[in-house]
């Protein structure tokens, strides 16, 4: 194995064009040693990003934040601003591991990791961020939520990678919330999850709406029935109704040794029904 | 054996908190683990672990693994010595599988090479012939007559009945005419339930460093809970003289059971034998899960007879275990143990084993009994709910106590059980209002507690200070409670005293850290070796005065007459003694040897508090208090530990541990990220509650304590979410999914 | 394969070694520098039995390559103490009993020594967060936590 | 003549008796005269077992007295975790 660690995006673009199926990624790590370990996967090379200049800030940028591919889920946590613009993304970065997971991992690379219960990639979805890639052939920004392409896939070109995230400027009165199931308080993967993003009217009707689910299916659901059962509505208790039988609906699980498809379903609509009441409580506070 | 006891007496260091010898090297990261060792010269070693979950192994070829560069031995079970015992055949071939893989997992290779690197590169080039053999992992299917069978001819002369020879054994307990206590009943409830295999979880994966040399020497660093049956073991196995194998106790990290034998130490040594270095061989954590002991699963059917004022008529439990691949008699501790808690005039208890494909069974615990307590305590309390009663009166309606015919055959000595329930029911937890989705659940547990054999030596040195030698592995403080027990007898501060563990060569047998035995059985053997040492002090004494050995008498850390007619003389202390003993015989030393008994039996109750989330099945423990009989308590912290940690154990085990088996025999969760123990936000503060009872066996009145904690959780969770949600759940875990299914189900 | 010259500074000292590049920060702490207070109980991130400090950050050693530790400065358990002087949280776990067999205890001290710096008050429930990724089996964590808010109490001037 | 009291299933050796009889001072003996009386005890007895004298579990110690009055009760042999 050789490891790697280039001082710019187009070296470390050439490195992983060069390596091509044997060449990993690395930025936080806490997946790619996982499989390193396991035997899943044996990169003969190993490219470390964080050196990049870069790589490890959060920007602001046209009122959003654009965060880069090294930056650690603590880093971004401890970020107001981010805190503040999107509480869900953030709740769900929070969510990731540990302590001391948090002190490595990135919302970037727990979106290339590609699993379908990754927590801040609802999140991400739901706000629209989108995901700025480098490739040999240049760069190109493409929304979040059109990466994930199933278990591990991408819709990434041989040689390319998302070096940074922007999650873009909101109006006020508009807040996002993630939510997830999981068997223990911490430590844990989702078996469910849901991320509602949403934007209030002056009189408190939502006006906009996203909703994306998690761990429902081989890739993140963004729910558009659902958003669309809230859009118009104050959130009152037969537009949510209408909204968790929209997710229960729109979940396409799977049974295994986290949940069951039965489980998963109804879950994730009880989520999405809570994540939305939270959202909504909290874009009624940013005005 | 003195059984003098000291209930009545003023204790001047039992029962105070001391700090703990071991407690710098602890948290500075100096203590020296299992892994920790490094020696000159030493290889690495790595296992090889069969893919199926069952198969015959035709051939296996390491010819070209060994041409790897770097590569300095490697063994299969052809190393090990021909054995005739079936117990240490047992542990050889699961320490290394011999005409069958039986186990996802279970080891059937090592390799020693120059590093980690060359050792894993060499298992992918070690090839294995196998042909798949058809599997079975539950417990019930393993016993049907057409069961794939997972080891012929095992079964015992007690098994009848159709069953497939994976069943090894059967047992029967109790005492009373069943038909006529059913037949007094007001209402009898009959339920099946289920547990999954849980497993101890220790932090610390298995480790050990090996060294043999040409002349058949070894020397054997691990970590273990009984460095003696280590080298019994693997002398057996490799066909040593246990002379010639000196075994040495790391500081341990974690057991609860499953350091009780082997899985990589022969391995290590038959690695060091054929490569003629040292050798170090350290577990994975997956390799932690697939191949080490978990506990049984389990299978039963419980019916109970109850009268409308609470008194139980009559108890029947058929217990069905698996414990893996190999024979295991854990069903008969728990067939023991379930109706343990009550006074019953009719109760029988029927228990048998199944072989599985799954790892070997390892002792967890109170082993055997959780599962079969957490069976009947839910019947117990789901009839205390069908007649609107007090939980706790009932249990107290029909506990036993002093004198009552235990359901497994003795009358009980004296016991804490009632005292016990009673503290419960007067603590305010048990009034304290419950608010919306919540519930309260009580649960009995009950442990045997052990003492076995036992060696201690006790130096008294030169400048008045006190050594002590013992041979058990410190699990939970017992270095510190030992030498606060020689301080009490001598009469001298506990900081003068310094406990160390033996090696194998240093002292004689000792039993293994199990059945709750080090802080009572050493215990005793300590306060015997001080009585002994005593006793020469005092002859030493007689001789310095001229008067008559039993003329002088020893008190406070000092020989005095023993009265005016003995004669006038300053007392000796303990130092002054210790500064002349060169003169006045040599060096002064007690020691004690036993095989000890009169452990006594113990008691728990626990309450625990939960909420239930309606729409996910989501429970949150929000209050838990344990009440356990500890006898005296030596050091109350280190009592309170066990019972906080075993107790954390039992939530676990109720909420979320289990293995879980794919259709293929494949373990799914061999991690700590699926496999989960609880961590420190999913758990309240376990409130001890100590009692302390003397147990009339031990001097001071010590009881185990270990064990009994992990009993009652089981139940008392269960039975907590049976009142929060209104639905009883006779499977554990009760893992989110089956709660919703159930409340779902009940519209 | 190619081995790599890390140089790196661990509790204040510059120090280096060299590894393959696949080894872990874990396995050089402990095989090449000597310091075993850091312990592997999962390899895997889920147990903190390895938790060090990484230029100011928890993490798990068993999760980060040696190579990545070039120009880094690490905490561990060994540099905690000032020589002969205990660190409060190390006196408060001996204290408070908060530690039975100590295979966890150094994970969760560099942890809660992280705590602190960042938070010298925290509630019951916010040190039972922070250290959810320090699995211990022995002691249910009840004296863990009390002993943490122990040393917090004693760290703020608030000696009991 | 000391009585023996039997767990279940071992009166398939003992024609159905749940208590028997035997000689014995010590449980040395006990243990001898039982495995000459009934045969089929034997296995049970050399795979282990434990004895309970009046109330008391001893796993091993042959040489422990017993009285014609005690309560002798035979257990399997026991271990812990």
């Amino acid at each position: 194995m050789h490891f790697v660690s280039p001082q710019s995006t187009e070296e470390a673009a050439r490195h992983l064009a060069e390596g091509g199926a044997k060449a990993r990624i690395l930025a936080g790590g806490t997946d790619l040693l996982v499989q390193m370990k396991s035997g899943m996967v044996s990169p003969e090379t190993v490219i470390d990003i964080k050196r990049i200049p870069g790589m490890r800030d959060i920007t602001e940028e046209d009122g959003g934040y654009r965060v880069g591919a090294g930056v650690p889920g603590q880093q971004l946590n401890e970020h107001a601003g981010v805190k503040s613009l999107w509480p869900g993304v953030v709740e769900a970065c929070d969510l990731i591991g540990s302590t001391q997971i948090q002190g490595r991992c990135t919302i970037i690379g727990n979106l290339c990791n590609g699993s379908p219960a990754a927590d801040t990639v609802p999140a991400m979805a739901a706000a629209n961020a989108v995901a700025h890639v480098v490739g040999p052939s240049g760069t190109r920004d493409v929304p979040v939520a059109d990466l994930p392409q199933g278990p591990g896939k991408l819709a990434l070109e041989e040689g390319e990678f998302v070096a940074s995230v922007l999650l873009p400027a909101r109006p006020k009165r508009a807040a996002d919330a993630y939510l997830r199931f999981t068997p223990r308080t911490e430590m844990d993967i989702a078996v469910a999850s849901a991320a509602v993003s949403l934007e209030l009217a002056e009189d408190g009707t939502v006006s906009d709406a996203r909703v994306v689910l998690g761990a429902v299916g081989p890739k993140i659901i963004v729910a558009t029935a659902a958003a669309e059962a809230i859009i118009g509505t104050k959130l009152d208790d037969d537009a949510l109704e209408a909204m968790t039988k929209a997710c229960r609906d729109a979940a396409t699980p799977i049974d295994d040794k986290r949940g069951t498809v039965e489980f998963r379903t109804q879950v994730a609509g009880v989520l999405a029904k809570r994540a939305a009441r939270i959202a909504k409580d909290r874009a009624g506070e940013r005005t | 054996m003195n059984k003098m006891s000291r209930e009545k007496q003023d204790f001047k260091v039992i029962g105070t908190r001391v700090k703990r010898p071991d407690g710098i090297d602890k948290v500075t990261g100096r203590a020296q683990y299992g892994a920790d060792l490094v020696v000159p010269g030493m290889l690495t070693g790595a296992v090889l672990r069969s893919p199926h979950a069952h198969a015959k192994i035709n051939a296996i070829d390491t010819s070209e693994a060994m041409a790897l560069p770097g590569v300095k031995a490697i063994v299969t079970n052809a190393d090990f010595a021909a054995l005739d015992d079936e117990f240490l055949l047992d542990v050889a071939d699961n320490c290394l599988a011999r005409e069958k893989a039986l186990y996802h997992g279970h080891a059937v290779a090592a390799v020693a090479a120059k590093d980690a690197q060359t050792a894993k590169a060499a298992l992918k080039l070690i090839k294995v012939d196998y042909t798949p053999l058809p599997h079975v992992t539950d417990v019930d299917d393993a016993m049907e007559s057409d069961a794939p069978v997972v080891q012929a001819g095992r079964k015992q002369e007690n098994v009848k009945g159709d069953y497939s020879d994976n069943v090894t054994m059967y047992c029967e307990f109790g005492h009373g005419d069943l038909d006529a206590g059913f037949a007094k009943a007001d209402h009898v409830i009959e339920r099946s339930f289920k547990t999954a295999a849980t497993h101890q979880g220790y932090i610390e994966p298995h480790a050990c460093l090996a060294s043999m040399t040409s002349d058949g020497k070894a020397d054997l660093w691990c970590c273990t809970q009984g460095q003696y049956f280590v080298r019994t073991l693997c002398a057996g196995i490799l066909g040593m003289e246990a002379s010639q194998l000196r075994v040495t106790a790391s500081e341990i990290g974690g057991g609860f059971g499953g350091k009780t034998t082997c899985f990589i130490e022969p391995v290590a040594l038959a690695l060091s034998r054929k490569a003629g270095r040292p050798v170090k061989l350290v577990m994975t954590r997956d390799e932690v899960f697939r191949a080490t002991g978990p506990t049984v699963s389990s299978s039963s059917d419980v019916k109970i007879g109850m009268t409308k004022d609470g008194r139980i008529t009559a108890a029947y439990a058929a217990l069905r275990y698996q414990g893996g691949a190999f024979p295991c008699e854990t069903v008969a501790m728990g067939a023991q143990s379930a109706f343990a808690a009550y006074d019953l005039d009719a109760v029988k208890t029927e228990g048998w084993n199944a072989l599985t494909n799954r790892p070997k069974e390892a002792a967890y615990r109170a082993p055997g009994a959780p599962m079969a307590v957490y069976a009947v305590e839910s019947v117990v309390d789901e009839l205390t709910q069908h007649f609107g009663l007090d939980p706790l009166d009932v249990r107290l309606k029909n506990a036993a106590d002093a004198g009552t015919l235990s359901s497994y055959g003795p009358t009980f000595e004296a016991i804490g059980l009632v005292a016990t329930l009673e503290a419960a029911q007067k603590h305010p937890h048990y009034s304290a209002p419950l608010g919306e989705n919540q519930g309260r659940g009580v649960s009995c547990g009950f442990w045997f507690n052990f003492g076995g054999n036992t060696c201690v030596s006790l130096n008294i040195n030169d400048d008045g200070t006190v050594g002590i030698t013992e041979g058990n592995p410190d699990i939970g403080g017992s270095r510190a409670s030992i030498s606060m027990m020689a301080a009490e007898e001598l009469g001298i501060p506990y900081e003068q005293v310094r406990t160390i563990v033996a090696d194998t060569s240093s002292l004689g047998y000792n039993d293994v850290t199990d059945g709750s035995r080090v802080t009572f059985a050493v215990g005793l053997a300590t306060i015997e070796a001080a009585r002994d040492a005593i006793k020469k002090m005092c002859s030493r004494v007689a001789k310095i005065w001229e008067i008559d050995p039993d003329a002088v008498i020893w008190e406070n850390g000092q020989a005095k007459p023993s009265g005016p007619n003995a004669g006038d003389f300053e007392p000796m202390s303990l130092a002054e003694i210790a500064a002349l003993s060169s003169e006045t015989g040599g060096p002064i030393a007690g020691h004690y040897e036993v095989n000890a008994d009169g452990a006594g039996v113990s008691f728990g109750v626990h309450l625990a508090d939960v909420e239930v989330d309606p729409e996910t099945g989501a429970t949150k423990v929000l209050r838990y208090t344990a009440f356990q009989d500890a006898g005296k308590a030596v050091h109350p912290d280190y009592v309170e530990g066990q019972m906080q940690g075993g107790s954390a154990q039992g939530i676990g085990w109720a909420l979320n541990e289990e293995y879980i088996y794919d259709d293929d025999g494949m373990l799914l969760n061999a991690g700590f990220l699926d496999y989960r123990v609880p961590v420190a936000s999913d758990l309240p503060s376990i409130e001890p509650v100590i009692l302390e009872i003397p147990n009339p066996g031990h001097p001071y009145g010590v009881r185990g304590v270990g064990e009994t904690s992990i009993v009652p959780p089981l139940a008392a969770l269960s039975n907590a979410v049976s009142r929060a949600a209104g639905v009883r759940l006779h499977e554990l875990p009760m893992s989110p999914p089956k709660i919703l299914k159930a409340i779902t189900s009940k519209g | 394969m190619s081995k790599l010259h890390v140089t790196t500074t661990v509790n204040g000292d510059e120090l280096d070694f060299v590894c393959p590049p696949e080894e872990t920060l874990l396995d050089a702490l402990r095989g090449r520098l000597g310091l075993s207070g850091s312990k592997e109980g999962c390899g895997t991130g889920d147990c903190g039995a390895c938790t060090v400090k990484m230029d100011g950050r928890l993490v798990c050693a068993c999760l980060v390559l040696a190579p990545e530790a070039q120009g880094a400065e690490i905490e561990t358990i060994e540099g905690m103490a000032t020589g002969e002087s205990l660190h409060p949280l190390q006196s408060s776990f001996i204290d408070n009993a908060a530690l039975q067999c100590g295979i966890c205890t150094p994970g969760i001290l560099v942890a809660a020594k992280d705590l602190l710096e960042r938070n010298p008050d925290p509630s019951e429930t916010e040190i039972r967060y922070w250290l959810a990724g320090n699995l211990c089996r022995c002691t249910g964590y009840d004296k863990i936590i009390k002993a943490v808010q122990f040393a917090a109490a004693e760290m703020r001037g608030e000696t009991a | 003549m000391v009585q023996v009291k039997l767990w279940g299933n071992l009166r398939d050796a003992t024609d159905g008796q749940d208590v028997v009889e035997v000689e014995a001072g010590n449980f040395k003996q006990l243990l001898d005269r039982l495995s000459e009386k009934y045969p089929g005890l034997k296995p049970q007895i050399e795979r282990g077992v434990s004895l309970a004298l009046d109330g008391r579990i001893y796993r091993e110690a042959w040489f422990t007295e017993i009285q014609p009055d005690s309560e002798v009760v035979l257990m399997p042999y026991m271990k812990g975790g």
